[in-house]
């Protein structure tokens, strides 16, 4: 942990948050959703003013989102990994596009693939997909195979090839 | 005069990949601009949830197509720093050298491309000629010209034989004698001069603002560069500068990417010498037998100074033979979607594929 | 195959000799279309030049994967091009899919949508497969044999209706509208 | 009548041959091998023997009005010598001028009516490209005039019998060599049909038989050009020394069009009113005070 890194964690105790150290340069902060915008906003002033990757993962299991937030400093080459987790079923967050203008995009494609809100972020069009009707598919229950044979049919085979090359990929027969 | 729609659309050929802007467009003054990405979506993220560690390494070049080597070596170093792995050391310099010739590779690519636009094709020939002796290399290496799969999880596939270490100090030889020529031809050429210099400025205060990274942000001035701030492999072992310029326009981009040639030339020429002669160049991680090997629970972010900027593997493992997920941050997503939406508006339309080519918009990695 | 005239014979031939690909790169392969066009494969050579637009052009290159907006725009394109009119598909992914056969956003199976005439083989095919495939492409002209746009003419509403099967419209909407 | 015809026949082969030698020596300038010296044949005589698409009766009114001018002007354009002049009292300078600019009316015309916005921009830069280049150019040929106070072109030849235009006037004979760089669409100044920018310019609508159509027309105009210029300022002689000269011209207008970038729009106008209009001016003022060489 580069000291720079340590004393920003200092000025952030107020914050009571979950570190978990990665790397010599990497560090995690999991926070409660309320003070999100405050911490990334001490972190930003503290030199950590590239917003790297905004992304979310879905925790089926636990029925909740996890939003990740990778911020990085150009000065000692530190990153903090900020997440906060949010209810699955009703997905609700606040923008962050008045932080990093960039957000705006990111927001508008985690809405895409997962179906989350970001309320102060009205700018929410499909980026990607074009006329889509199923669920966000980035979801863990959306099942990409079954939709693609289902919208795109392919070429059937005498012999069932892709079977077949599953079986040799598990090693059930030589192939 | 009234405005006319114009879809730049993904069919033109001043575009870079399959990505589109939709503008309105007053005599040749862009008025609005609109990015229009996922002609080459794919979904890859849901793709490699769907797929073991291992047979992941086939799918990730493809992420981004000018140079894959990036994407083995952001996922070779995320699952490395989950499964806390020391790869061998020779296979660490071995890394290094594939990194420095895709970026000279991808480095002539785009200084010779710039002549597309321009309409100097004689450059783009020559670029894409000299590019093709690098592919060579990797073809002796690898095996393939472009999608090497080379760098796994672990270390790299296969040695490095002193045959390959001959042919390349040739071709960096051969390379290093044709620079001088594209310097006359592009650099010193009057009108490419007039058609680059102090055209699509862009300030630092705006570049850190859109979250730029790369050539786009060194030619404001500052040099920012992550093999130099957060040095990964064995980057701060050699000595190289990072070239930067002040006035930031589409020409100190452009000729910055090409001064950053000679730079990577030197750091592999170091690399050959310091490299130690070992067999074992790739360490099995976590456990588990053949290819379904099992990564420990936990979570990484590894990025990796492109040629178009900083780009990064997140990847979160939960104990099992699959990623459960793995979000990739492409290079040039600020400047392609942010950039294009608020700094296109009042440039010409021949300014646009000038800023296509000179922020390097690459539609595969804004798509994913 | 029938009979061709003597002046359908000749056209066969001359398009043979000077055919015009399309700059459009709709996927992966198109990687390895500047090597070969340019100093060191040169497919120039063999009269083959790109050009800028669909009207003017005669190939049509699938390089790759389809995307299902691009396969929008790749019907209309396929649709404004002159007659005499050809399909390139390059790699597995034209053919059944590819790496990307469980993919939600690519189509399995090109010519349920436009008809191909030669398929490439290789995950991005190198520049002498792609040199290699124009001549054998030329070799169907010479012949007669590369009939893809008589196939499209003929089962026009086949094809339109798997197209809307699959995509469900195929309609460009502006960005700027909706 | 017959050297008319003469005139065509040659236009048509010289032209497409030298085009496909231009591409013979960009090729080798890009260090490739480039197509056959016979490949702007096969591509005429293909986009001729496909289906086209028609917008509209302007479309194609349009097109046969460009070709029509062309092929005028190239009737009228004597060869060199006097021999070789097809029509020896009519190939004044401005009706040359004045059939080559209705060609290219008719061209702008057509290509505007095909409706697609990309060919109106084209066409708005092509016409901005004429007057770029014409204003120096006429600026020369007033003064080349009114040096031997003749306008039509086949007593100019003879009168540089011993000395050609090119020595006796310097200034003008480079202006109007850069103007005819600007009227064949050459490399520094190909902005009309530039690909990267405008996907072809005013071509982007034109398929199958329009598109030979218009290559013929393009042929015939290079040639008005050329033996133009080569007719005023380099002198005549025999035929034989004509397409020698014709040849030579040409080449050099290649070459130097493979190294050069685009020039912008503004550029383009910025560059021709400012040092060729200037010399143009001076070369004029010479030839009013007499100083010829």
């Amino acid at each position: 942990m580069t000291n720079s890194m340590s004393d920003a964690l200092k000025t952030l105790e107020v914050f009571r948050p979950e570190v978990e150290e990665i790397d010599e340069r990497e560090v995690k902060l999991s926070v409660a959703p309320d003070r999100v915008i405050a911490v990334l906003e001490t972190l930003k002033s503290l030199g950590y003013s590239h917003l790297s990757l905004m992304t979310c993962i879905d925790w089926i299991e636990d029925s909740q989102f996890e939003l990740v937030y990778i911020l990085f400093s150009w000065k000692d080459g530190g990153k903090f990994i900020v997440t906060t987790r949010i209810d699955r079923n009703n997905p609700q967050f606040v923008t962050v596009k008045e932080i990093w203008p960039v957000a705006r995009f990111y927001e508008r494609e985690i809405h895409e693939f997962f179906g989350v809100k970001f309320s102060g972020n009205e700018d929410m069009k499909p980026l990607f997909l074009e006329l889509w009707d199923d669920k966000p598919p980035l979801r863990k229950d959306f099942d990409p195979l079954e939709y693609s044979r289902r919208k795109f049919p392919g070429r059937e085979y005498q012999k069932d090839v892709i079977d077949e090359a599953k079986k040799i990929f598990r090693g059930e027969i030589n192939g | 005069m009234g405005e006319t729609k114009l879809f730049f659309g993904p069919n033109h050929p001043g575009m870079h990949g399959n990505f589109s802007v939709h503008m309105y467009v007053e005599g040749d003054i862009v008025k609005k601009a609109r990015p229009v990405p996922g002609f080459l979506h794919r979904g890859f993220e849901k793709l490699m949830e769907r797929r073991y560690w291992y047979s992941n390494i086939s799918l990730i070049p493809r992420i981004c197509v000018p140079e894959p080597d990036i994407n083995e070596i952001c996922y070779a170093m995320a699952i490395e720093k989950i499964a806390k792995v020391e790869v061998p050391e020779r296979a660490q310099w071995i890394r290094m050298i594939v990194l420095e010739l895709a970026r000279i590779a991808n480095h002539i690519w785009t200084v010779g491309g710039i002549g597309g636009p321009l309409g100097l094709y004689t450059a783009s020939h020559w670029g894409v000629a000299d590019r093709d002796r690098i592919l060579d290399i990797f073809e002796a290496l690898s095996g393939a010209r472009v999608y090497h799969m080379y760098i796994i999880p672990g270390g790299v596939r296969k040695n490095m034989t002193p045959k390959i270490e001959e042919m390349i100090w040739k071709t960096l030889d051969y390379i290093e004698s044709r620079l001088p020529d594209y310097e006359n031809l592009i650099f010193k050429n009057r009108i490419v001069h007039s058609r680059l210099r102090g055209r699509l400025i862009l300030t630092r205060e705006q570049a850190v603002e859109m979250g730029v990274t790369g050539v786009g942000l060194r030619a404001t001035g500052v040099e920012y560069d992550i093999r130099k701030v957060d040095p990964y492999l064995f980057y701060d072992r050699v000595e190289f500068e990072v070239p930067t310029a002040t006035d930031g326009d589409a020409f100190s981009r452009v000729y910055l990417k090409f001064k950053e040639i000679p730079q990577s030339i030197k750091i592999i020429r170091q690399a050959l010498e310091k490299m130690p002669q070992a067999d074992r160049v790739n360490v099995p991680i976590g456990r588990g037998n053949g290819l379904r090997r099992i990564v420990p629970k936990g979570m990484a972010y590894a990025h990796v100074e492109s040629t178009r900027g900083e780009y990064g593997f997140f990847v979160v493992s939960d104990g099992k033979n699959k990623p459960y997920r793995v979000a990739v941050r492409g290079a040039s997503y600020p400047q392609g979607l942010y950039g294009i939406e608020k700094y296109l508006p009042g440039t010409r339309i021949e300014d646009v594929p000038i800023w296509l080519a000179t922020m390097d918009v690459c539609a595969p990695e804004i798509d994913r | 195959m029938k009979e061709r005239s003597i002046w359908e014979r000749i056209a066969d031939n001359l398009r043979s000799r000077s055919i015009w690909m399309l700059h459009y790169c709709t996927g992966c392969g198109a990687v390895e279309l500047p090597p070969s066009m340019t100093s060191r494969f040169d497919m120039e050579r063999f009269g083959i030049a790109p050009m800028a637009t669909p009207r003017q052009a005669d190939i049509l290159l699938i390089t790759g994967y389809l995307n299902t907006k691009t396969l929008r725009r790749v019907i209309y394109t396929y649709e404004q091009m002159p007659d005499p009119k050809y399909v390139v598909g390059f790699g597995s992914c034209t053919i059944n899919g590819g790496i990307y056969f469980d993919s939600y956003a690519t189509v399995n199976r090109l010519d349920y949508y436009i008809p191909v005439d030669v398929y490439i083989a290789g995950c991005m095919p190198r520049p002498e497969a792609i040199l290699e495939a124009f001549n054998y492409l030329m070799e169907k002209i010479r012949k007669g044999e590369a009939d893809g746009w008589k196939r499209y003419r003929e089962n026009y509403e086949w094809y339109k209706q798997n197209q809307i099967r699959s995509l469900g419209e195929v309609y460009v909407h502006d960005e700027f509208h909706e | 009548m017959i050297k008319a015809l003469f005139n065509l026949v040659l236009a048509f082969f010289l032209v497409l041959s030298l085009e496909g030698i231009a591409r013979k020596i960009v090729a080798r300038v890009q260090r490739r091998i480039g197509p056959p010296w016979y490949q702007n044949f096969i591509d005429v005589f293909k986009a001729l023997s496909k289906h086209p698409f028609s917008n509209g009766w302007v479309f194609d009114f349009g097109v046969l009005m460009a070709l029509g001018g062309s092929v005028a002007t190239a009737m009228l354009m004597p060869l060199g010598s006097l021999k070789w002049t097809p029509f020896p009292n009519t190939d004044n300078f401005f009706v040359i001028t004045y059939l080559f600019t209705v060609g290219a009316l008719g061209m702008a015309m057509g290509m505007v009516g095909s409706g697609n916005p990309w060919a109106s921009i084209g066409i708005s830069r092509a016409l901005t490209q004429m007057l770029g280049y014409e204003l120096p150019f006429l600026v020369v040929m007033a003064s080349v005039i009114f040096n031997y106070k003749t306008a039509s072109i086949h007593q100019l030849i003879t009168f540089q019998g011993e000395k050609w235009n090119l020595f006796s006037m310097p200034l003008g004979a480079i202006v109007a060599f850069i103007s005819l760089i600007g009227m064949m669409g050459k490399k520094p100044f190909d902005i009309a049909i530039a690909p990267a920018e405008i996907a072809s310019g005013p071509m982007v609508e034109l398929s199958g038989k329009y598109l030979g159509l218009l290559q013929i027309m393009h042929d015939f105009s290079l040639f008005v050009e050329i033996s133009l210029f080569v007719n005023v300022f380099l002198g005549g002689g025999s035929l034989g020394w004509f397409l020698v000269k014709f040849v030579t011209v040409w080449v050099v207008a290649v070459l130097i069009s493979s190294v050069l970038p685009r020039f912008r729009i503004e550029q383009m106008l910025k560059f021709y009113w400012g040092v060729p209009l200037g010399l143009a001016f001076l070369n004029a003022l010479f030839v009013v005070l007499g100083l010829t060489l």
